[in-house]
Formats: C-alpha cells, structure tokens, sequence
C-alpha cells in the first residue's frame, strides 16, 4: 500500500527542492541567453515553483566561479566578473561605440521612453539615422509605444539585452540613478515662457496617457 | 582659449574650417570636435572651472559670443545653428543686463538663464551617466555566458481536430453547395398549374376554334411520358380554372376522348 | 614581516585551492568546447595545478544538473543526463482540418469506396495530393480495393481509426441529409414563416427525394 502511495505522489506531485534545483540549473546552463520565469517554469515538470530553487541557486553560486544573476525577469549563468583576465580567449572585441552612440545610449536608458525629439532637447544636436540603427542592431534599445501627444512619435527604450550586456537586474539600477532623479536631471521641463497654464496641462494629460497605455502594454 | 576634440562628431559636418589654413595662433578651433552649440557650451563653461551649478550664465553667453566672433573675424563659416545660439544668448545677455520688463508674462533673464543652466547641467550628468554606463562590466568583456549553448530541442506536433459536426456539415455543403435551396423538390419534371394558367392566359386571346389540351403542351414538354403527363395534368387544371373564370369553356365528346377548349372572346 | 611574506606569496605563489576551482569552473563554462588540461593550464595562473581543482569540482558537481565531465583528455560541463528531458520542448499546436480536407472526409465516409474522380464530381474541384495524404496520414481513411472499371482506380474507405475518433460504430451511423435538416445541421436554412400550404407540398416531395437519395447512398 505504501509503496503504491509513493508511486502515486511522484506521478502527480512535484519534484523535490533539490530536484527542481538541479533542474533549473540545467536548464539555466544549457542556454546562453537569458531564460524568462515563464520559460523554466513551462520546462520543468507540472507543479515546480523555481523561485524558491532559484533563491538557493543563487545563493549557491555566490562566491563561485559561476555566478547567478537575475536580468529582467530572465535567469542566467555568467562567469564571476573578476575572473575576466582568464578569458582573453573568448572576449569578443567590442566596437568602439562613437560618443554620440553612447550619449543616445545613456539618454535613452535613464529617460526611458524617450522620443527623438527629447533626445535631441537633451543632447542639443539631431540624432542621426546611423546612431539608432546601431543600437537597435546591437539589440540595446527597442522601439516603445508610441507617445500619445501631436504626431503620436514613438518611443525607444533599454531591452532585456542592454540589461543582461551592462549585468543589470533591471532599469532601475543603472548607475546614479537615484541621485540624477532626486536632483530632477531626469526631468524634461519646458523652457521659461512656453509654460502658459493650458499647456502644462497638456503635459500632464499627456503623462497620465502614457502611464495608461503602459498598463495596457504589459498585458 | 584652445580648444580641441580629437573626436569627430557624425552630425556636424558643415563646417569649412580647417585648422591647416590657419597660422599658429593661440585660438585653434576644431568646430568638426564639437556635436553642436550645446556641447560647445558645455565646454565653455569648463574654463570657468566652477560648479556646473554655480557658473554664471552671463559670463558664459559672453564666451561664447566672443568665440563666434573670433570665428568670424578668421573668416569661419558657422553653421546655422551655432548663429542662432548666437542670437539667442545675446538676448538672453540683454535680458540679464537691463532691468526686467514690465509684461509679466515674458520670462525673466534669470529664469531664462536657470533654464540654460539646468540644461548644461542635465547634459553634463548624462555624459556622466554614460561614462559610468560603459565603465560597467559588460557581458563578453567582464563576465561571459555559456561558451557552447545547448539548443533546446522543440519538438512540434500538429495534431488535427475535426468534429462529427463538421464532418456532418462539410458533407451537406457540397451535397447543396450549388445555389442552396434547402430541400426543394427537383422541379425539372414538374410543370406547376400557376405556369399553366400564366401560359394560358398570354396565349388564349390569339386562338381561334376548338383546340386539343394534347396539342396546346408548352414546348419542351413532350419529349418524355413524365414530362407530357405533369404538363398535361396543370394544363387541364389551368383550363379548368379559366372555364370558372368564364375565359373559356371546355368539352370532351366521350370518355377518354380529347379535351378540348376554345377561348370565349372568340365567340363574340 | 610576515605581512609582506604573506604578500610575496601572494604574488608569486598559486591561488589557493578554492580560487582555482572558481577559475577552471569559469574557464569550462565559457568555452565553446571542451579543454584540454594543457589549455587549462596555459590560462591559469602560474602555478597552478588544475587536476586537483578539476576532481574536487567532479565530485562536487556529481549530484547537482551540471556535471564535469571527461570527454578523451578534455574537460567539459554538461547537463546531467538525466535531465535531457528538460532539453525538449514539445509543442502541440491543434489545427483545424481545412475544409477541402474536411469535405473530402465526408464524401469517403458517406460513398465509401469511393474514387478520387468520383469525390472530385460531388466536390466540383479536384482533389489535391495533400489532402489525402494528410488523411492518410490521420489513419482516417485507407486505401480500399480497386473499382472493376477502365483504368481500375483506386477507391477509399474510411477506417477503424476514423469511426473511433468520430464515435461511430459504422459507417452507417452517420446521419442522412434528412436527418440533419431536422437537426438543423444544415447551412443557410429556410427563410422563417415560409410555411405556407405550398411549401407543405414541397416538403412531402423532399421527403421523398432525400429517401431516394439515401438509397443512393447505400449502393
């Protein structure tokens, strides 16, 4: 009797932690890039929870030479960064961005969705063509929704690549960001005198817009 | 006043300046180095060697202006846009010079200038930001991910579903697919009393004497006994009906012989 | 004094034990193939002797979904294998049979056997390739004996497999056109309230067609 209850419950129940542990590593190992929660989870058998198995992986990982990071909502394994000095071999020559690249980079990352035009107010000059063609094609930015104001522009932000490239857990942990937001450098005022009442108005209308049509994005 | 990027900018190109046309002098301008007037401002106020936050404004707007017309004076062309920073941060100097205007609409020298500032200042800080951006470790350079990816396996099956009812139904389609007339009698042998009478009616007026029912089938009536059988019953039944009416009148000499009918207009 | 000797030893002597089991872990999970122990070497610093490193990492790897594995003299991390299950990702995408398929279906189940020229008459198109060898391949239909005319074509039935999936017992369960008028299975009914004593008539001859027409059918 007891014997056919064991069978039973391994038929139906989920693996155990440490089970689901050595799942989720396999499958976080096998994968170069990035695996959502949603992923693991359709991977692994009926009934897995792997946040738990994730929390003491990452634990595990910790002071190895493999480490577990979190990217988005995306899983990964990466090499500890302080062993880079072994990997001559397989750095991969990266491109030396130009500094209109890396400005539009930065801008886009910290003022996220931001339209051409606001990058522009920002960097004073007009954003080439070329400049977001290279981002886009080294997957660091990706065209938002688009701006519900005149024109309806679209936006750019950061991708799950930026993060995972620049080893974010998300957005909100680029660097300085507190500090640049707290002395209000992220904010895009109107200049003095174009700030008639009716305006602002139009602003923030247009904000609560765009917070709306964000909601209606992540369905 | 030197001033020198050795990086080109992408977006500004217009200029004919080049340094080798010029003699040593002590201001060497490389406008190709700067991405605009804003940057060119931003540099500017460096020289102040004060806080982005404390520089004056004023002091600036005379810097720059004294540039353009150093650049001027050594015959540089100056794209549009440097002129008209020009032009604007000459008003903005007049603005912080002469007392403030009477329109309170109009904004003060001061907020105009606290704007500028805020400007610089924001640009400044999102130089910062990218520098501290690409000082981070970066993936391929700093840390890695797995040298020999395992592809996941996707196996696809395509498992298809058709029900009774479909079958059922895709069944009845072809069977009534031509203009669908849901369970209507095949009428090809069928010559109903409402054709009969509306023949009838067209062509009595033009006949003249007794006429054999047999004789009077529609065309294309006679070529089968079904066919001659259905057009001879609503034939008949059609006379009938017209003999009520009184059009016309009907007679057969004996049983089984001839029916015969003759219009009644022709008797008058 | 033995600060600056335990600086010395930093200096010129190999990383402990631990550090070099970090190294090697990261070095084989970066690399696109497996190592040899001379690479190995080559990369670590002076020194060190990754055979230790690399068996203390087998036996710890042992039990976990990343095992260290010997591949000729080369070194390797590889997914345990007993989970390359979790390496599959099965996909079943339901699709609805097309209506040339569906039509063809019918028209066997209710001639069977019938001839691919004589399903092309009832269907009014030819009938392609495909469409019978996905039948086929559904085991919903099978090739039955040839029909004594010229040319002796081939006819088809339907199968066992196609009365399970469709709950019949046989072939002859399947519903008359009569029958499924009065079930209303049938498209584009009569207009409502058309009922008049004519059509009373006409329902009677109906009757009578469908009759001879399942008579048809049976032949």
């Amino acid at each position: 009797m007891i014997e056919e209850e064991k069978l039973t419950e391994s038929l139906f129940e989920a693996p155990n932690i440490d089970q689901q542990e050595r799942m989720v590593e396999a499958i976080l190992f096998a994968s170069s890039k990035p695996v959502t929660i949603k992923e693991i989870i359709g991977r692994l058998p009926y009934g897995c929870e792997p946040e738990k198995a994730l929390k003491n992986l990452k634990e595990k990982y910790k002071s190895r030479g493999i480490n577990l990071v979190k990217v988005g909502d995306c899983w990964a394994l990466r090499t500890a960064s302080d062993l880079s000095f072994l990997m001559q071999k397989e750095t991969v020559e990266v491109r030396k961005l130009s500094r209109a690249a890396v400005e539009t980079l930065a801008i886009i990352a910290y003022h996220q969705p931001v339209t051409r035009a606001e990058i522009e107010e920002i960097r004073g000059v007009s954003v080439s063509r070329g400049t977001i063609d290279l981002l886009m094609d080294l997957d660091w930015i990706k065209i938002g929704r688009r701006r519900v104001s005149p024109g309806r522009p679209v936006t750019f932000a950061i991708t799950q690549n930026f993060l995972d490239h620049f080893g974010l857990e998300s957005a909100r942990d680029l660097p300085g960001l507190k500090e640049l937001k707290s002395a209000g450098l992220l904010e895009s005022p109107p200049p003095p005198g174009s700030s008639v009442p009716g305006e602002l108005l139009e602003g923030e209308g247009e904000d609560l817009q765009s917070e709306l049509f964000n909601e209606e994005k992540t369905i | 006043m030197v001033i020198n990027n050795k990086h080109p900018s992408e977006n500004f190109g217009s200029n004919s300046f080049s340094s080798e046309l010029m003699p040593s002098d002590e201001l060497i301008v490389d406008l190709d180095g700067f991405e605009g007037p804003m940057d060119l401002l931003l540099s500017l106020s460096r020289t102040q060697k004060l806080d982005l936050m404390k520089i004056s404004i004023l002091q600036l707007a005379e810097q720059y202006l004294d540039f353009v017309e150093k650049a001027r004076s050594l015959k540089i062309e100056l794209a549009a846009d440097y002129l008209v920073m020009a032009a604007w941060l000459a008003f903005l100097k007049s603005r912080l010079l002469l007392p403030p205007g009477l329109d309170e609409n109009e904004p003060t020298g001061e907020e105009l200038a606290a704007h500028l500032a805020f400007q610089l200042e924001r640009l400044q800080a999102m130089r910062d930001a990218a520098a501290k951006l690409m000082a981070r470790d970066q993936l391929g350079r700093d840390f890695f991910a797995r040298g020999n990816e395992e592809k996941v396996e996707k196996i696809k099956r395509i498992k298809y579903e058709a029900s009774l009812l479909d079958l059922i139904q895709a069944y009845a389609r072809t069977k009534t697919k031509d203009e669908f007339r849901p369970f209507v009698m095949d009428r090809d042998d069928v010559y109903t009393i409402e054709q009969a009478l509306e023949r009838m009616r067209g062509l009595i007026g033009y006949t003249i004497g007794w006429i054999d029912i047999s004789t009077f089938l529609p065309d294309g009536w006679t070529s089968s006994a079904g066919r001659v059988r259905a057009a001879t019953a609503s034939t008949f039944a059609a006379t009938l009906e017209l003999a009520k009416n009184g059009d016309l009148e009907l007679r057969q000499s004996d049983s089984f012989e001839p029916i015969q009918f003759r219009s009644k207009g022709t008797n008058k």
